[in-house]
């Protein structure tokens, strides 16, 4: 095996005071299989060396926690024996070299997190952020980018059914593909990595090993320079047949007693499998590397152990039980191998006919592992900006057509036409609502799921944007008559060694701990992806956040569609006009500045019980939160739903109507109702402002001061963007 | 002129369609089956009558579209001469 | 009244179809489907034997093309012979034109793009064992999911189609017109399902197991599984 | 020994996928640019040493799977050479 060189220590990305602790751990200096495994472990990616200390901060527990971060995925109870398991994670550098494949195995891998567990997927979404469309790479990266998270979650037939887009030139160098699985398991049958039991078989099961993606690792936590095609030959290709086959092998297997622990290869592939499990147990464990599965000839050590084909997984099994789990997996066409044992000597011993080729102690490795308080800058604060200093557009209805047809706020049936959202019969909310809402199976009771993050707000302000993410998930979920319970997050950022992009980290984090220790909604799982950055320009601060809720009944939900002409169309919560950071003053008044709009959770609390409670009892018809583009975008988004009008009345006090109409204000939703009365007296008991501001009917939408704008030409406007853009 | 494209898949990179037919092809009893791998072939008429501008055009077309560098090869071939 | 719903590997609607059919199983005497996994040539006698939809081989080299060879096809043709009647919905449909016991086949989409939505479709003829809940010409509302829906037969093929009345389902306006604005894949003549010269049978890209519950937004789906159980009880 | 077999649109059975490609090469400003079709090629390793049994193999092998005779024509090439 090579020599160990500083060039050597230098590709892989480690420091020179790292490398001096590799060889006081090892007590002399590493071979080149060893260092390879000490880099990947120690990487940003598998480390959170930058993020630990603040991701320490958040609240994890809850009433319905069962397991918080640190396993492959958070675990909540739903109730009736039943658990949800879920997370989210980040394939952005992959899917910005190819699109389609760096997509397609974002999900494969999202998708293995939640299985290993014990849950049978039952829905996939994705929040995607690209550049500027007007940048020559932004339409085909979004065409292969939906193309192979369809590709990939149609055929393992997991309903991919929502999550969110943005476009922004500061996503120009660095997209975003964020995605996101929820299973169910039963809770007496949840599976964990933590091995246990010295001499019991580790089993490889799944795909065999390829040369594939070896360094992605590594890669992901590299800031991205000119010269990216260089490292071109790391993207993998993902089977979502033999995934579909992993899937089917490992539940059935779950079934029975055969499993002590099971883990994903994931990123760093059977490096850290085997590491997590051996390192949980407070074990060692010794693998015999001829017996893994490979694709290629030749394989060295070095690239069996850094591989990260997809599709593979590792098992510790009962030692009775090996011929039963092979029978399963062969059942299912897919390759089995016992390639090592559990020991208890605390140590990592790798063969290769029988001589040792690498041999590393476990918890010092993991102990040592470097973790960073980073330096940080706060983020300097915006002035607020008043609605009145914002001048009114020409013409407001032409306002709201622009506004509906424009990137971030067109429909994104495009997108979602293209993934099987009904895919095992229990959709019962699909896209272009404000949540998904999944029928739990065999019952009449559902999980509603989301994903939202507003990247100009946490720009503007890290802090209460972090917040305003949570508090949107949070909304979303009420608005289909949730309660909400947990999240899991996807921390996108910049280059953490810049202090101002960690001030962008620390910020968002305070914003989204505060949100969720206000609103009851703890952080199961997560993810960072960090060095989203492109010659020194670093991504907006993007802290995706993805929501559960749980429906009691699913008679008593509500979706954003007008139901009836006649009715009353209720404003709930409180209207100040807030413009700055909105995508009016982005959209219309071309401006890119202000503080984003005050979050105030108690408020977001507040209103949210009492519509949440209206839509249990079924008094109203329908619902909607308010977000990006205001009022007016959402009462058009209703109406568009429900191919219904509705008339606007003029608004009391002395807001410009145009604040009125466009402004971001949290906390506040729309909803109909066949009569105010109900809703305006348990608002008043609540606490809450309510005011009717209109009725539904007719065939298009009458804004105070404006003339009729025709259902059809919202809908051309809102349904045209996107298959105009990409050419379909 | 006549051309046509083959795209395959750069060594190493996983195929999983060519695995596939692999296994189906052990499974339908031919036995001694091995590699197999599956590729494009784009078969194109062109106005362009100079072979070695025509080649240029087609080598643009596949670094543009019809190939994915990242892990796709691709080769050209002009009525019926292989590429050099 | 028994059912089989064979199970190929990568097979995703089985459990969908599975469901609908115990639905109306349970309301029409009752009985329980039966799964029946590929390599099991010699599965019981049913009265019905339904190709679930899904991606069996992945779709890889051709949709269908590797589950058309399964053990258990040859079973099912056999059966399919005597009379049994077989639904295949989706991929089901592609494996029955692949395995030949359907004509045609089923090309990529004329937009290349998968497509997942609720479309229209007229019943052609309800004098089938599958249609007898519906009217002809009656338009139902259920959805489409595929890659690889575009019907495609030479001219001879569809002419036969036409004349046998083996046209089952075309895809349709809301009022029931056959224009190509309402063809979501290219088929041929908006053809969105067919069956066999006995009309036993049926293969269709739509998925009537998918609006069977109102739960889900309707039930124009489910009529074909009541008419199917009444039917064969 | 290793072989390839190309499998092809029949004519007047319309290519979507080609059609398609068509039109991008197009719209990326290629013109004079017609006729385009997209095959697959299949690469196998064959066991069998004698050509003539090897060409009937392959040829059992597109009836049965590679090839759907129905709309798609196949040709077989061994070693490199083209078939008959
Ligand atoms: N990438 C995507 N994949 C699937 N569905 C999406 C995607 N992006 C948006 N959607 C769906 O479109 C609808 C509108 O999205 P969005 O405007 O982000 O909603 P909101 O503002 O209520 O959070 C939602 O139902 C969402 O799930
Ligand atoms: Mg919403």
């Amino acid at each position: 095996m090579s020599e160990v060189t500083p060039e050597i220590v230098a590709e892989h990305g480690l420091k020179e005071d790292e490398y001096q602790r590799i060889l006081e751990i090892l007590g002399r200096a590493p071979n080149l299989l060893e260092l390879g495994i000490f880099s990947v472990m120690w990487s940003e990616h598998c480390s959170y060396k930058s993020s630990k200390v603040w991701l320490k901060t958040l609240p994890t527990t809850g009433d319905c926690v069962i397991h918080g971060p640190g396993e492959n995925a958070g675990v909540i109870d739903i109730g009736d024996g039943l658990a949800a398991i879920f997370k989210m994670e980040s394939h952005n550098h992959p899917s910005f070299i190819e699109p389609y494949q760096g997509a397609a195995t974002g999900v494969g891998g999202i998708l293995r997190d939640v299985f290993t567990m014990g849950a049978r997927p039952v829905a996939n979404l994705n929040a995607l952020r690209f550049g500027d469309p007007e940048h020559p790479k932004t339409k085909q990266l979004l065409s292969g980018v939906v193309a192979g998270i369809g590709g990939y979650g149609n055929c393992v037939g997991v309903p991919t059914v929502g999550g969110e887009v943005n476009f922004d030139p500061g996503y120009n160098g660095n997209i975003l593909v964020n995605a996101m699985t929820v299973g169910i398991a039963r809770t007496d049958r949840i599976f964990t990595s933590k091995a246990s039991g010295p001499g019991n078989p580790i089993v490889y099961v799944g795909s065999k090993t390829g040369r594939d993606g070896i360094h992605g690792a590594t890669m992901a936590s590299a800031e991205f320079a000119e010269g990216t095609e260089e490292k071109r030959p790391t993207v993998q290709v993902g089977d979502p047949f033999t995934e579909k086959l992993l899937i089917e092998a490992c539940l059935e297997l779950m079934e029975t007693d055969a499993i002590v622990a099971i883990q994903d290869m994931g990123a760093a592939g059977l490096t850290s499998s085997s590491f997590e499990m051996a390192s949980k147990g407070g074990l060692g464990v010794e693998l015999a590397l001829d017996k893994v599965p490979c694709r290629e000839t030749g394989m060295t050590p070095y690239e069996m152990m850094l591989s990260e084909s997809q599709e593979r997984m590792l098992i510790v099994l009962k030692p009775s039980r090996e011929g039963l789990a092979r029978r399963v997996f062969e059942k299912w066409d897919l390759d089995f191998a016992v390639i090592g044992r559990l020991t208890d000597t605390g140590r990592m011993v790798l063969t290769l006919h029988g001589e040792t080729v690498g041999d590393l102690p476990i918890d010092p490795l993991a102990e040592a592992a470097p973790e960073y308080e980073r330096p940080w800058e706060p983020a300097p604060s915006r002035p607020h900006i008043d609605a009145a200093e914002i001048p009114p557009p020409a013409d407001l209805g032409q306002a709201l057509v622009t506004l509906l047809g424009s990137p971030d706020l067109c429909s994104r049936r495009w997108i979602w036409e293209q993934y099987d959202h009904m895919v095992m019969a229990d959709t019962a909310g699909r896209p272009g609502g404000d949540a998904a809402v999944v029928r739990i199976h065999d019952s009449d009771r559902a999980l509603a799921i989301t994903t939202d993050c507003t990247p100009r707000y946490c720009l503007a302000d890290p802090e209460r944007g972090g917040a305003q993410a949570v508090a949107e998930a949070w909304r979303n979920l009420t608005a289909v008559g949730a309660l909400p319970l947990a999240i899991t997050d996807n921390l996108n950022f910049g280059n953490p060694e810049r202090p101002e992009i960690m001030g962008q980290f620390v910020g968002c984090i305070k914003g989204i701990a505060d949100a969720c220790r206000t609103l009851d909604f703890p952080v199961v799982s997560g993810n960072v992806s960090l060095y989203n950055e492109t010659n020194g320009h670093g991504i907006p601060p993007t802290p995706t956040i993805g929501g559960v809720g749980l429906i009691e009944d699913l008679a008593a939900t509500a979706t954003i569609a007008f139901k009836a002409a006649g009715e009353a169309i209720l404003l709930i919560g409180e209207t100040t006009g807030h413009l700055g950071a909105s995508l009016y003053l982005r959209e219309i008044a071309g401006r890119h500045d202000g503080a984003p709009p005050p979050v105030d959770l108690a408020a977001e609390k507040r209103v949210g019980d009492l519509v949440r409670g209206l839509i249990v009892q079924q008094a109203v018809t329908a619902c909607h939160d308010l977000s990006d583009g205001g009022l007016a975008v959402a009462v058009a988004e209703m109406a568009l739903a429900g191919g219904l009008g509705a008339t606007l009345g003029q608004p009391d006090g002395g807001l410009p109507l145009h604040a009125w109409l466009f402004g971001e204000d949290q906390a506040r939703y729309l909803v109909t109702a066949p009569a105010a009365g109900v809703v305006l007296e348990a608002a008043r008991q609540a606490g809450v402002p309510a005011v009717c501001i209109g009725e539904t009917g007719g065939s298009g939408l009458t804004l105070p001061g404006t003339d009729t704008i025709s259902l059809s030409t919202l809908r051309a406007a809102h349904e045209g963007w996107m298959p105009a853009y990409t050419g379909a | 002129m006549k051309a046509r494209v083959h795209v395959t898949l750069k060594p190493g990179v996983l195929d999983p369609q060519g695995k596939a037919i692999e296994h189906a092809l052990g499974t339908l009893g031919f036995t001694g089956v091995e590699g197999v791998r599956q590729g494009k072939v784009i078969e194109l008429d062109l106005a362009e009558t100079n072979p070695a501008q025509a080649r240029k055009n087609l080598h643009d077309m596949c670094e543009k579209l019809l190939a994915n560098t990242v892990i796709e090869n691709y080769a050209i071939e002009l009525d019926g001469q292989s590429a050099p | 009244m028994k059912a089989a719903v064979i199970v190929f590997p990568g097979s995703n609607c089985d459990r969908d179809v599975t469901v609908a059919l115990r639905q109306s199983m349970h309301a029409g005497g009752g009985g329980e489907p039966t799964l029946v996994w590929h390599k099991e040539a010699d599965f019981p006698a049913v009265d019905l034997i339904v190709l679930p939809g899904g991606f069996s081989y992945g779709d890889y080299l051709r949709s269908g093309a590797m589950a058309a060879h399964s053990p258990v096809m040859t079973e099912v043709a056999r059966r399919a012979s005597r009379g049994v009647p077989v639904l295949g919905i989706c991929n089901g449909f592609q494996i029955l034109t692949e395995a030949g016991l359907l004509p045609g086949a089923l090309m990529r989409n004329a937009g290349l793009r998968y497509v997942c939505k609720d479309v229209h479709i007229r019943v052609e003829s309800s004098q089938t064992v599958f249609t007898s809940k519906y009217e002809t010409g009656q338009t139902l509302r259920i959805p489409i999911a595929h890659h690889d829906g575009n019907y495609s037969a030479d001219d001879d093929g569809l002419a036969r189609l036409e004349d046998g009345g083996q046209i089952a389902f075309r895809y349709c306006d809301n009022d029931g017109s056959h224009s190509s604005a309402a063809n979501p894949n290219g088929s041929a003549r908006n053809i969105a399902g067919i069956f066999n010269e006995t009309k036993t049978v049926l293969g269709m890209m739509p998925h009537p197991e998918r609006l069977a519950d109102a739960q889900l937004g309707g039930t124009d789906g489910r009529p074909l599984f009541d008419g199917l159980i009444e039917a064969l009880s």
